[in-house]
């Protein structure tokens, strides 16, 4: 038997942007073994709930992460708005989409830029950061802010796009498109990335389901499991099938996401095709009373949202589980039998959101 | 729309058999949950089958918070089931990976647990 | 052969192409009509309501009625725009300007002159 | 001199939300591109002059924020990015908070925002360098 080493892997680490500690327990170049540590960005801010109104658990809820932040103000609205009983309007449900979409190409076209920089491919990491910045300016010119935008509100949205900005948005998205093709042509078919991904990191289907897999991670392996089908908000009004990919490694990873953005922009262009006119908030009055688990899609996966609330401008309990919580089982099992070079690009294929994870 | 949600409630020594024959049926854990009401814990633990979604509810006593746990049964419950442990000190016996309350390495113990409503609402206004 | 005439057509095409770059810091940034910067006041119309101060969900805003004076820490601000939206005179605005950094923490201090209640009431 | 016309950079993300984040990285990537300037950001903290911190300190990595800075090379410097870093904001009144980055190292730019502007952030490291530059002159007269 091989001598066995204990690597520790992070929470500096030049492939991670965020904190994660991992002990890698190696027979020679083989892992055999995987300790996660998590908490360096455990702030609790579920607690924050006791402290803090519903109304401005809003933008607690949206500091959860930055990457998909309005999708996290959405989901702790939808329940608050449950709970209420609210009727959103359709402009405000339809804009809520727009912004949620939008934020899956940047997190997504994100994504892609680190995976690529984590296999050493320099320039694919600043060409997909370069159109994310098209996203964002998007973002910047709708909402005013750039990351973290504070557009989602119990009750409705806190601002509205107007006819004229939207059929702008169309041609700018066009323009995305455009820009984007070329990139996922690579993503698709470059030698250098499928040598590095192929048959690295496989999850079978029993595997993911067993061990609660979400998101592009569950899809990869050949689980249909999309969120959105439980057609919430203005999901109702449009189809999504989720794509679905069955090789189960990295590069299946890859690809479900690359397909992704073409999804989210088709799914964006019927938004502003469909949009109807009218109010963009109801009035809120009261305060919750009852218990709902919100359950949305966001880029990395599922994400469950539990409030419950006294009848009092404080909630009882807010808890999150966020998709890299769910997907951390997987992550472990991938990891075995991988040699030590591949794991940054295990790690990486999952999407890991740590800020989220952690709360 | 919203879904229609089944919360199911269920006895502590029922947890392990039920969890056997719903993790038989092919359903998937979506998270365990801990709630701290006036005078006990309510422990959920959330279940989804092809987008149904399914809730079984415990409750388990303030003073002598136990539970067993369910991660030999279904693998990522170990993660809940640690990090239930240091938020609130629920003690689980047997789980498959124990940190030892070092799952998130927080210097107060059972924040969850030892914080009431009452002597925290600072918030002005 | 064909590889390398299409290698050679993307050089010299990025070579004439515009910079991506937006050149900060010898350009100036680019701001649209909604970019949240910072948060202004116009001190002649503010009435020391302090709704402001309550609606505050991070407490960065600090109105004092004795001193007449309006205080905002920019390092505490979140840019949530709800001290906008509760201002019954509409005297705050978001500027499109971000506030600058510093290398100490000092809240802006604005004093209220006290003609402008008088001639609100 | 040399350290003025390029500085190195290492960045560490504390308990941040990564909206801060992306933003530092997007400083990298063509849009603001400041490598333009000879920033580099480098993995190692023996290499660096200038530490980016982004989010607030809790109990869990404040010895990896204070380890970071020591194993830094002398003269260095300290930049807070976004509202997290600088004060904590609503995060401070979390339990597992102890709030600013300025309660465990001492900090010599605060970059204020809710997610930081990356035309803020390159403002403040070229404030930083000014500190550097004069820490760099103090040691010489020493």
């Amino acid at each position: 038997m091989a001598k066995r080493t204990i690597v520790p892997f992070g929470p500096q680490h030049p492939v991670l942007p965020e904190p994660i500690h991992l002990d890698l327990v190696l027979e020679d170049e083989m892992v055999v073994d995987v300790l996660p540590s998590v908490g360096f960005i455990h702030r609790g801010l579920e607690l924050l709930c006791q402290k803090k109104s519903f109304q401005d658990m809003v933008f607690v809820a949206e500091r959860i992460c930055g990457i998909c932040s309005f999708i996290h103000g959405v989901g702790y609205c939808q329940g608050i708005e449950k709970v209420m009983n609210l009727d959103i309007p359709k402009r405000a449900q339809f804009l809520r989409v727009f912004w949620g979409e939008l934020s899956r190409v940047h997190s997504h076209l994100l994504w892609l830029g680190l995976a690529a920089d984590a296999i050493g491919f320099e320039s694919l990491f600043m060409h997909s950061w370069r159109v994310r910045e098209k996203v964002l300016a998007i973002f910047e010119e709708t909402t005013g802010g750039r990351v973290i935008f504070g557009a989602a509100k119990v009750g409705g949205v806190r601002i509205d796009i107007s006819q004229d900005k939207l059929d702008q948005l169309a041609i700018a998205l066009d323009e995305i498109q455009k820009e984007y093709e070329p990139l996922a042509k690579v993503f698709l078919e470059d030698y250098t990335v499928q040598h590095r991904w192929s048959e690295v990191g496989y999850l079978s289907k029993e595997d993911a389901h067993q061990l609660g897999a979400v998101g592009p991670t569950a899809r990869a392996s050949g689980l249909p499991q999309d969120m959105r089908k439980l057609r919430y908000g203005a999901y109702e009004d449009l189809e999504v099938e989720p794509i679905v990919e069955t090789a189960g490694d990295c590069y299946a990873r890859c690809v479900v996401r690359v397909k992704e953005i073409y999804q989210s922009l088709d799914l964006m262009r019927r938004v502003i095709h469909k949009i109807p006119a009218g109010e963009i908030e109801t009035k809120v009055t009261g305060f919750p009373q009852g218990e709902y688990f919100s359950r949305v899609e966001q880029p990395r996966g599922e994400v469950v949202y539990y409030v419950k609330g006294n009848g009092t401008k404080f909630l009882d309990r807010f808890r999150v589980r966020t998709p890299t919580f769910a997907n951390i089982p997987p992550l472990l099992q991938m990891l075995k039998g991988c040699t030590l070079a591949d794991v940054p690009a295990i790690v990486l294929s999952i999407d890991p959101c740590i800020s989220c994870t952690e709360r | 729309m919203f879904e229609d949600q089944e919360i199911v409630t269920i006895e502590r020594s029922e947890l392990i058999s039920r969890a056997q024959k719903i993790s038989k049926e092919g359903y998937r854990l979506v998270q365990i949950g801990c709630t701290k009401q006036s005078d006990h814990f309510q422990i959920d633990y959330t279940f989804d089958k092809e987008y149904r979604f399914y809730n079984l509810r415990l409750s388990i006593p303030l003073d002598h918070p136990t539970l067993p746990s369910i991660s030999h049964l279904i693998m990522p419950a170990f993660l809940y089931e640690n990090e239930m442990h240091d938020l609130f000190g629920i003690q689980v016996s047997d789980m498959i990976l124990d940190y030892q309350g070092k799952f998130y390495n927080i210097a107060k113990k059972a924040p969850f647990a030892t914080i009431s409503a009452a002597d925290t609402t600072t918030e002005k206004g | 052969m064909s590889d390398i005439l299409k290698m050679f057509t993307t050089v010299i095409k990025s070579l004439f192409k515009k910079s991506t770059c937006r050149q900060y810091p010898f350009k100036k940034p680019v701001f649209f009509d909604r970019t949240k910067g910072h948060i202004q006041i116009d001190r002649e119309r503010c009435i020391l309501c302090s709704l402001c101060d309550k609606r505050c969900p991070t407490g960065a805003i600090n109105v004092d009625r004795n001193a007449r004076t309006w205080a905002i820490n920019s390092y505490k601000c979140i840019l949530c725009f709800r001290c906008v939206e509760v201002c019954p005179v509409t005297c705050l605005a978001m500027q499109q300007q971000y506030s600058a950094p510093e290398e100490i923490k000092k809240s802006e201090v604005v004093e209220i002159p006290a003609k402008a209640e008088k001639a609100k009431a | 001199m040399s350290i003025k016309k390029s500085p190195w950079i290492i960045h560490y993300d504390g308990s941040s939300c990564n909206g801060c984040d992306i933003e530092v990285l997007a400083c990298l990537t063509p849009l603001y591109d400041i490598e333009r300037f000879g920033i580099i950001n480098v993995g190692n903290p023996k290499h660096a002059d200038i530490l980016l911190i982004t989010g607030g300190v809790n109990q869990q990595n404040k010895t990896v924020i204070k380890n970071l800075y020591d194993q830094m090379a002398e003269p260095k410097a300290v930049v807070a990015i976004g509202a997290c870093a600088c004060t904590g904001h609503f995060f401070a009144e979390c339990y597992n908070m102890l709030g600013g980055v300025d309660t465990v190292i001492p900090v010599d730019v605060f970059v204020p925002g809710c997610a930081a502007r990356p035309e803020v952030i390159i403002d403040g490291v070229v404030k930083a360098l000014a500190v550097l530059e004069k820490k760099q002159q103090e040691k010489v007269t020493a």
